[in-house]
Formats: structure tokens, C-alpha cells, sequence
């Protein structure tokens, strides 16, 4: 891909990790509650899959990580708010950190029972067909959560109708506790996509251009009006399921480690040369100082009245 | 005025939608081609044509979570699930897709989704029978209406579709080929106003749907009693019009609900929690519900007229209220 | 196949193609509901899969036709005093046609939302592995069924579990009006059992001889403890989704009326000289002769007391 | 007598049933290698082997479904949902499968399932913070247990286990830590025999698990004001023990209802309605709920306690009551 691309996509990826970090430190410090999913080791895979569409295409994400967020530009301080039940947020102190929106920048939400965005991608790809020609809709989710039926009836329907919908599997090996060879019957949740006569394809989520490349050949697909298709990245998490999970269940822990995508990265920006150690460290200096000045900003925020409690149901007199 | 079916009056409300806002689309099992099993749809497919009025296949949550999506996206989708009793099939849609999307995300989005729920024991079996009202009823973010007449599913079905809120709209099966007039000039009603279908003063009997029908005709044999019995008819049951209620309980100083669906934290649960509530003071005699009596609804004929309150019992229950 | 079984097949395809027949005369004049969705078309095909299959191996079943009850030699009269509300039934009143169960001839029932079988198909697999090795459960489904999300659900634990069931899908070509092109993405629905890891087939439901191994082969691989496959049999729908559907949806009516695989089978046996014209005749007669008796058993009985209504839902004391 | 938390008592109820009955299977999403995302599971896999206690894939409807079919070829399944809402999403599994398989099969089968449901708001969001038992309540078919002490989740979950008709059994994930005497000799109550928490006179609270806790420290705040309330734990809502609170009502003359449910057409309306019903003439103030508002559960902890009765709230509602 092109220097500029990688380098944003460097970029996001760092900022978003020094984000999280930082989260897992003020929900240790009880600033906010532990419910971050850690995205840590996925994150340049979903930059890098958001890379590859339209700015304002719809984007459905499961619970783990902020990297299609940051990717996409929304607040940073806007999500902490979320968190600390603050103004400013996204969600009104209605979904934390898990259903964290913004519609203008294309971030259409999530569902809190996994594989519940597969139906809803289902609709708003209906909806991009009819009234916005040449959209595309994303649904990210896990390998835990392609055993959902959910995941049968949105890909079959999907398929018939020709949506333009891109699903995308990252596929980090557990679901909670459980390893992905216990709970799925088949190797690759990719070989599905034979079951609904549409591509499936496995990706590496180290490497990003392999992640643009597959988006984009999906994206085109489905703008062409040729339908879904099925992407699975072999991701690894880094981190435990929640921000303070133990990890005791989990022999590859080490492993993964020595596998971080951002790490990848980094070493490959700055032998390739596009950046030297110098430029990356302030980088990461700049991502701190992003990251320490939405606290700021979040902290300076008036917490939500309660009475919010009773907001944002129905619409009045409608 | 024109006297039209139940169904007919369905069909009428979608062709006028689709007319009007070319965002409505309607989608379900065999609602394209064939019209629907219950031929509430007959026609449609040929005139807006199959980009709009569509078949799906048999898979319930995707049916209602692609409203929810679709809805999300711009669209006002119609949704018809072939018995009302699927809700429970697609219960995450329902009750968290479409109940909790907008809340969830505080507001962000609207979610015009309309449910079309055809109910009512018509001897096929537990889960192909029963009247589910209660569920939606029970669950915060879900609209509800429950149509007794011609005019007021034509009228409630046009709202329902026009409304920004999801709607879970039940029609009852065995209205279907019940006929009544039409007013094709009057405004109708907004959601959460009841109809007073009978004025009475010796007691207060809420019922819709075929549970009306029933109470009307009851009205007539107490009537005939000299017992004048007032007949309410909620129309929506979320928003609920509990006011009317209250108000004729006040005057009557007794309430009896007769529902098709289990007894047990039913609607009438509600209304008599409500009326303890609010009215104890004017509450002359005991509170009375005939409803399902808590066993699933089973197929030979027999068993399921056992447990649907009937005439006869309506009759007997209002006699031995007012002695 | 051997002789013998052939002509058991034939003589119990016949007897459920009369048995349904009369049941749609009986459903005309009133006798009993019209809820039958008649298996005409489809039932050697479902004869054949049983004759594969233990004596009290358990059958879940779909709506479409009774083929797989006179397999087990589930009596007629209480199968049409289930649906008449009279006593001597199988189910007291609660289910009709859809819920004939015989659990000593291992007809286990059907769940009257499409779909709902799947899922409690695996519970039995995973009762049979522990409780009565050798056992293997067998699920009979429509092509519209296999939409449901607990179709995948199912199948990916079966196959993790490695449970010993048979996954039988007659795929007649509709779900009721709709055409199965119209509501699925893959035409052989077979290839789903990929997504699983698992043997997937397709065998023509005129071919008794073909249902029969497919299914052999998928039980004793289950007998094996090698998990469950899928087998798709292309089937024919000769009738109305119910007894009255006049089905002016159906293009296809008169070439599905020529494909008639209990004549086909007739044929054969005539043919290969297995019976004879007379012979066949004199079977016809005999089936029909059965049926009336079992009318007649049936109008004996006494309707039902209405409080059945109160019985059969908790057991008392427990 | 021992002290335990209600997490061991359950892990203790599960470990006994384990080792008594070989029929009794464990399983569902993280049960197995990590003893369950809430530790109630914790050490059984290792004890009992993978074949009887073991994870599962994220497939509730599977989940549920395969526990009615594992009950129906002679196991005593266990099943872990990891929320309690999550009920919905294998709604017709839950509502169907389990609650009507036998019913629609004329009684051919028993269903000896259970499913754990651990319910309660902690902030997690509108889908993982409710207690849904409502939607169970009215339900045929289903038995239904709400523990509130250790000593009741030990004895009521081998009850369970142990009876032939489906149990939802509501683990309330606030209780999980709390700890109580558990008389090891002492024998269970059996389903639908309430408890009478404390004894009263002015008024009667009716309030099950967190709530329970809430109405026992409100009552001691009324008893320094000389108002003595008793206070019913009801333990299971099916069966459900309305004689006990009936008695209590005619006593007291006023009832109040505490719950972590939805409002309306929740527990308290069928209670409510029930008093209305059996106890006019003894009903000296009309009857009073606190429950969640109607709105889902957001996860901001300020909005979960806006909506969640709380302790100040039943005092005040009881001194309103008795006014
Ligand atoms: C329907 C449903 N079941 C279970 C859960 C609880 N849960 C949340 S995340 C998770 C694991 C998800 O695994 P996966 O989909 O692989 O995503 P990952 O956490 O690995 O990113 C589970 C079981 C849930 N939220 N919804
Ligand atoms: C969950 C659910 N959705 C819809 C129905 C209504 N329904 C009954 S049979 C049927 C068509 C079934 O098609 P298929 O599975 O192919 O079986 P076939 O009738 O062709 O034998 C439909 C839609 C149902 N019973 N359950
Ligand atoms: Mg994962
Ligand atoms: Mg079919």
C-alpha cells in the first residue's frame, strides 16, 4: 500500500493502543468501569480493514476494541465520557464503552448479545441498496460469535439479496476461556461462506496490506452489486477477554506475545525507513499527549444527571 | 360508509403506505408472490413490485433484525411474522434489537420498524396459537396495538407505519373475514386513546379482539338482565389509555378483563394492579379476570374452547360481580 | 437393496400415500382439521431413510407427511384420533398431525416452529453417546427449515461434539409459495455441511436405493463416534404446502406430478418382477383396507374430555 | 452452622448433584476449564471430567434447545446462560422447547432441565443487566426459582436438579458474594413455599433477592419509626406461594411489592391483582409497587440507581402506605 496509508494506519494503531492502556489504567484506578475488551493485537487489522472503505460507511463492530473508532476519528474523549457516565459521550451513559456511536463518522453501534449486529448489517445493507447506491456496509465480529444463528440467517439472506455487506471474522483463537477448536467445528470460519455461495477468504491480521487488499476486493464485490462476502483474519489477543481477566486458562499467552501485529509494524516502518526511531518515538509521545488531553477533556465534563435514565426510549409523539 | 373486512382493511392501510412513502417496504414468508398465507398482502407484490414487497426465508431473527437494520438505514420496513407467537423465536431482535437499538445508543437512531403479528387459537397446536400480548406489553421501547374493527386496523396500521417508534401490531386470525364500516374521511384516533364500545354504569368490562366481540354480545344478554355494562376497548396497549379505565371503574365501581392470553401476569394483571393502585377507594366489588388459564393452548377443538373465556362465561362472571 | 426390503418400502409408501389421501377426504368432510402438509412425493424417500436405521434409533421429524410413523408402524387410528380430538391418540389432544409421538417406536416429535428440532436433535445425540452407545438420532428437515439459525447452531455442536446423529434434508424445492432459489443462496444445501466439517451428500429422493446407503453411511459413521452428516435428498412436492393450497404460485405442478417416485417404485417393482400387476393391486386393496379399519378404530373412540386441556404440562410432585 | 457465600452454596448444590447422579450434565459458554465467567462452576470440570461438565460454543438457542433434548433422552442437563437476558435471545427454546415439549406431546416426555440465569443490574448494559423472570412468570410450563440466601440457592438448585419439570433458576450476580448460615442437616422447603423474612403487622413488603435485602434493612429503619412490617421472601414465583402473602395482607391491610423486573406487567401486577381479587374487604390502603420504571437499564451507574428501588424509596413508600 501506499507510504502515506501505512503511516496512518501506524499511526491509529499506536494511538489506539496508548488509548486502551490508558483506559485499563483509569479503570484500575476506578475513574471508569473495567468494561473495555481489550483490542490490543487487533487493532491494526481493523484500521486497516476500515482503511480500505468509504469514510462514511456503516460500520456494526463487536465488543472488542476501539481501533474502528479511532480509525474512523471519533472522539477519544467522547468514549471515556461514555465510560465515566459523563456529558459529552456518545451514548448518553446508556452503553459505556460497548455500543459507543457516531453516526456521522459511520459508527452504527453495536450489539450487546453477540452476533446481533449480523441481522441488523442485514437491514442497513436493504437500506444502503435502495437509498445509497455504492454504499457498503462492515460488520466486524469474533469467532465465538460466527456460531450464533444469527450468523446463518444474515449471511443467507445477505447472499440472496445481493447486499452490500462485508463481513469480517477476526478470529483470535478464544472465546473467553473457551479455544476456537473446542466451540467451531471447521478450521476456518472463512469455508462457511461455500454454504451461501460467496467468497471467503483468510487473511493474515499481521500483515495490513493483506487486510486493505481483502476489504477492498470485498467492498468492490459488493459495490458492483455481486453480493457478501466472508473475510477472516487470523488475529491474536493480546490481552485477557476483559481488561483484568487473569488469563489462567490460557497456555499461548507467551506466544501471543511475541506476536503483536503493532510491533510487526513498527519494526517494518522504521527498516522499510518511512519513519526512523526518532519520528516513531514522538509519535508516541503525540499519541500520549492525544491520549492525556481527552482525559482532560473528559474530566472537565459535568457528570450526567440521572435523569437520563428515562431518555432516549421512544420517540416522543411520533 | 363502506363496510370493508378486517383484512381487507390491512391490505388497504399497506397499498396506501406504499403509495405514500416510497421508504416502506414490506418483506415476510410468502408475503410476495402469494400474498400471504393470510392474503393480507394480496396484490402488493404485482403493484410496487419486488424490490419493495418481498419474500424472505424462514429465518425469524433475521426477518426482524434486518427491520431494526433497515430501519436504522432509512427505510420504514413491514415485517410479517407468519404467527404472532414467533416473537418468542426472535426474541433478541424483538425484545433488544427492536425494543432497545435507539436507547442503547442513546438516540442516535430512530427505528420505524413495524411487526406485523397475526394471533388467535385457531386449533394449530401451543406455539401457532396464542395471543403474545403481554411479552410486548411487559418490555420497555415496543409500541403495541391490538385492533378490533375494520376501521381501527386500516387506522392503526397507517400510524403504526408512520410512527418512528417499532410497533408490534397484532391482528388477530379470526377477525380476518369479520366485516364493519369505514369512514374513509375520519381522522383516526392516535395511539393510546380507547374506544368506549358500549356505555354501561353496573360494571366495566376491558376486552379486544375476539374477547370484544365476546363482551359486546355479553353486554346484550346482561343488558337484557337490566345490567348495563360499559365495554372498553384499549386499542393500543402500549401506550395504554389507562385513564378511560379508571375513569369507568369510578363509576361503575367494578372491573372485569377478559384477554386471550395467559392469565398469569396478563394484561388484566396490570389493570387490576393499577385499579388497586389508584381506585381502591371507589372499588365496590372484586376485580375479575377471564383470560388463558395458564396452560399452553392445544389443538383439538374441544381443549381450546375449554380454556378461551367464552360468552357464557363473561355473562356469568359480570352476574356474579354485580350480585 | 435386498428384495424384500424393497417391497416393505413399496408396501409402506403405499399405505402412507392412501393413509394421506384419506386423511384429506376425512379433512374435506370435516372429520378432522385440514392441518395435514401432505409428504405425497416424499415418502419413499423417507421410508427408505428409516429402513436404514435401528428399530428404535430416534426420529425427529418436520411437519411434511407421515411416511416416517407407518415406517415405525405408529398405529393409523391413533394418529387420526390425535387430529379428531378423540381418545386412543398419541398425544391427548395437545399436538394433532404435528406432534404424533411414539417414543417405544422412537418417534420422538416435532417442534411446530420449523427450526426447533435441530437443536434438541443434538441434546438427544449427546443423551445417546452417553445413555445408549450405537444409538443414532436422525432429523428429518425442509430445504425452508434449514434457514433457521439453528440449523448452524446445531450442526457446528454436533460436529464438535461429534455427536451421533443424521441430518436429513428433503429439500422439495419450496417453503411453501417460495421457491427455494428465492430464500437460499446455495443450490445443493448439502455444501453447508463444509461450514461443519462434515460429510455432506445429495441423493435423489426417487432413488430408494440411494437414500437408503447415504443414510447407512451416515450412521455408521455416527456409530462410529465420527459426528453427524448432512444429506440432502431432492425431492418432489406432488401436493398443496397443506391438504387445500391450490397453489396457483406453482409453475411446476404438472412436472412434479410426472416425477412421482411411489409410481416410479411401482413401476420398478413390476417391471423386475418383484410383484405382480395383480399383486400390486391386491396390496392397494389391502392398504386401503387397513386405512378404513382405521377409521373406523378411530370414530370409535370417545372425543376427548375438554379438561385434557389441564393435563400433560408439569409432572405433578416433581 | 456453617457461613457460606451464595456462590459456594451453588457450586456446593452443583458439586452434590454431580456426584450423586451420574445423569446430571454441566455445561455452557466457559463452565468447563474456567468454572464459569461468574466462578460458580469452579473445580467441577476437574472433579467430574470434561464428558459431564464442559464448555460450549456462544449458541444459546443450541444451548437451551440441546438441554431439552439431553432431558428427553435421560440426562438432568445444567445449563448456564451467562446473563439472564440472554433468555430472550433463546426465546423459543426456553418459552417453547422447555416450557411445551411435553405439553404438546401429550406428556410423552419429562424435561429435567435446568437452566441457570444470572441475572441483576451491574452496569453492563441494557442486555446484560435485567431480571427477567416476568417473561417466566408468565409462561406455562416453567418452573421458576429466585434464591436469596445461600442456604435457599443450595437447596432450591438441588431441587431443581433434581425435579422432572424445567426450572429457571435466577442466580442474582449481586448475591453472589454475600454470605449465610446453611444448616446442613436441615431439609428444604420444597417449590412454592414462601418464606416470612420478618414478621409484621402495619404492612406487608413482598421482595425476593437484591430487593429482599433492601425491604429487610427498610424494615428495621420502619421498626425504629414503631412500624413493623413483615417482609415475604416468595423463593419461587412458579409455583408460587400467594397463600402465604394473602394471609399476611388480610393481616396487615397493605402490601407493597419491591422488584428488579420491569414494572408493568411484572410481579408485582400479578400480586397486585390477585389481592384485588381474593382480599377486597381486607384491603384497607391501596397497593403500592417500586420496580424499574418501564425504561431498559443503561449502564451508567447513576442511571441504574435512579431506576432501581431503592431502600430510602420502600421507606418511604411503606410510610406513605400506612399514613
Ligand atoms: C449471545 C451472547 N452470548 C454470550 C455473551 C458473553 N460474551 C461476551 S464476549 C464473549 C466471547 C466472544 O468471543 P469472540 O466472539 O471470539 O470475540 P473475542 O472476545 O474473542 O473478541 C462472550 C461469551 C454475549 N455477550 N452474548
Ligand atoms: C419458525 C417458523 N417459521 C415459519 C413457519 C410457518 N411454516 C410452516 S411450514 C413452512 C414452509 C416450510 O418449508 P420447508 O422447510 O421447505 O418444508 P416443506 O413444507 O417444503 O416440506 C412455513 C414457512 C413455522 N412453522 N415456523
Ligand atoms: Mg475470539
Ligand atoms: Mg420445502
Amino acid at each position: 500500500m501506499r507510504n502515506d496509508l501505512l503511516a496512518e494506519i501506524f499511526r491509529k494503531s499506536l494511538l489506539t493502543r496508548v488509548f486502551e492502556d490508558r483506559f485499563v489504567r483509569l479503570a484500575m484506578e476506578g475513574v471508569v468501569p473495567p468494561l473495555l475488551h481489550p483490542g490490543a493485537g487487533q487493532e491494526v487489522a481493523q484500521i486497516a480493514a476500515i482503511a480500505a472503505l468509504q469514510d462514511d460507511d456503516p460500520v456494526l463492530y463487536a465488543h472488542r476494541g476501539t481501533g474502528y473508532m479511532v480509525a474512523r476519528g471519533v472522539s477519544l474523549s467522547a468514549m471515556l465520557a461514555d465510560c465515566a457516565g459523563r456529558a459529552g459521550g456518545t451514548n448518553n451513559g446508556k452503553g459505556g464503552i460497548m455500543h459507543v456511536v457516531d453516526t456521522a463518522r459511520g459508527i452504527f453501534g453495536e450489539s450487546g448479545t453477540l452476533g446481533g449486529g449480523f441481522v441488523i448489517s442485514v437491514g442497513m445493507g436493504m437500506a444502503a441498496k435502495r437509498k445509497r447506491p455504492g454504499q457498503v456496509v462492515i460488520h466486524f465480529f469474533g469467532d465465538g460469535g460466527s456460531n450464533r444463528g444469527t450468523f446463518h440467517e444474515a449471511l443467507n439472506w445477505a447472499a440472496v439479496q445481493k447486499l452490500p455487506c462485508v463481513y469480517v471474522c477476526e478470529n483470535n483463537g478464544w472465546a473467553v476461556s473457551v479455544p476456537v477448536s473446542e466451540s467451531t467445528a471447521v478450521e476456518n470460519i472463512a469455508d462457511r461462506a461455500h454454504g451461501y455461495g460467496i467468497p471467503g477468504v483468510v487473511v493474515d491480521g499481521v500483515d495490513p496490506d493483506a487486510v486493505l487488499d481483502a476489504v477492498r476486493v470485498a467492498a468492490e464485490r459488493a459495490r458492483r452489486g455481486d453480493g457478501p462476502s466472508l473475510i477472516e483474519i487470523k488475529a491474536v489477543r493480546l490481552r485477557g477477554h476483559y481488561a483484568t481477566d487473569p488469563q489462567d486458562y490460557r497456555p499461548d499467552a507467551a506466544e501471543a506475545a511475541s506476536k503483536d501485529p503493532l510491533e510487526a509494524l513498527r519494526a517494518r516502518i522504521i527498516s522499510s525507513g518511512l519513519m526512523s526511531e526518532a519520528e516513531v518515538a514522538s509519535l508516541q509521545a503525540a499519541c500520549e499527549a492525544e491520549v492525556e488531553a481527552a482525559v482532560v477533556e473528559m474530566q472537565a465534563q459535568p457528570l450526567l444527571s440521572a435523569e437520563a435514565a428515562f431518555e432516549d426510549l421512544l420517540v416522543q409523539g411520533a | 360508509m363502506r363496510e370493508i373486512t378486517y383484512s381487507k382493511a390491512l391490505n388497504e392501510a399497506l397499498d396506501e403506505a406504499l403509495a405514500e412513502d416510497e421508504d416502506v417496504i414490506v418483506y415476510g414468508c410468502d408475503v410476495g408472490r402469494w400474498g400471504g398465507i393470510f392474503n393480507i398482502t394480496t396484490g402488493l407484490q404485482a403493484k410496487y413490485g419486488a424490490d419493495r414487497v418481498f419474500d424472505s426465508p424462514i429465518s425469524e431473527n433475521v426477518l426482524v433484525g434486518a427491520g431494526v437494520g433497515a430501519a436504522v438505514g432509512g427505510l420504514r420496513p413491514v415485517v410479517e411474522l407468519q404467527f404472532a407467537d414467533f416473537l418468542l423465536t426472535a426474541g433478541d431482535e424483538i425484545f433488544f434489537k427492536a425494543g432497545m437499538w435507539r436507547f442503547m445508543h442513546g438516540g442516535a437512531f430512530t427505528v420505524p420498524l413495524v411487526v406485523r403479528l397475526p394471533s388467535g387459537a385457531t386449533g394449530a397446536g401451543p406455539e401457532h396459537s396464542t395471543c403474545p400480548e403481554a411479552y410486548v406489553m411487559h418490555s420497555p421501547g415496543l409500541l403495541c396495538c391490538v385492533p378490533s374493527t375494520p376501521a381501527d386496523a386500516k387506522g392503526l396500521l397507517k400510524l403504526a407505519i408512520r410512527s418512528d417508534n417499532p410497533v408490534m401490531f397484532f391482528e388477530h386470525r379470526r377477525l380476518y373475514q369479520t366485516r364493519g364500516p369505514i369512514d374513509d374521511a375520519a381522522a383516526v384516533a392516535p395511539f393510546g386513546k380507547a374506544a368506549v364500545r358500549r356505555e354501561g354504569r353496573h360494571a366495566t368490562i376491558v376486552a379486544w379482539q375476539v374477547m370484544l366481540n365476546r363482551a359486546l354480545k355479553a353486554a346484550e344478554t346482561l343488558a337484557a338482565e337490566g345490567l348495563d355494562v360499559e365495554v372498553i376497548d384499549p386499542r393500543t396497549l402500549a401506550p395504554f389509555d389507562f385513564e378511560t379505565i379508571l375513569a369507568s371503574v369510578k363509576k361503575t365501581g367494578a372491573c372485569l378483563v377478559v384477554e386471550e392470553g395467559y392469565r398469569r401476569l396478563g394484561v388484566g394483571a396490570e389493570i387490576g394492579a393499577r385499579l388497586f393502585e389508584e381506585a381502591l377507594p371507589y372499588l365496590d366489588r372484586p376485580f375479575r379476570r377471564l383470560a388463558i388459564p395458564d396452560v399452553p393452548i392445544g389443538s383439538a377443538p374441544a381443549l381450546v374452547n375449554r380454556i378461551l373465556p367464552s360468552e357464557d362465561e363473561i355473562v356469568a362472571a359480570v352476574r356474579e360481580m354485580t350480585r
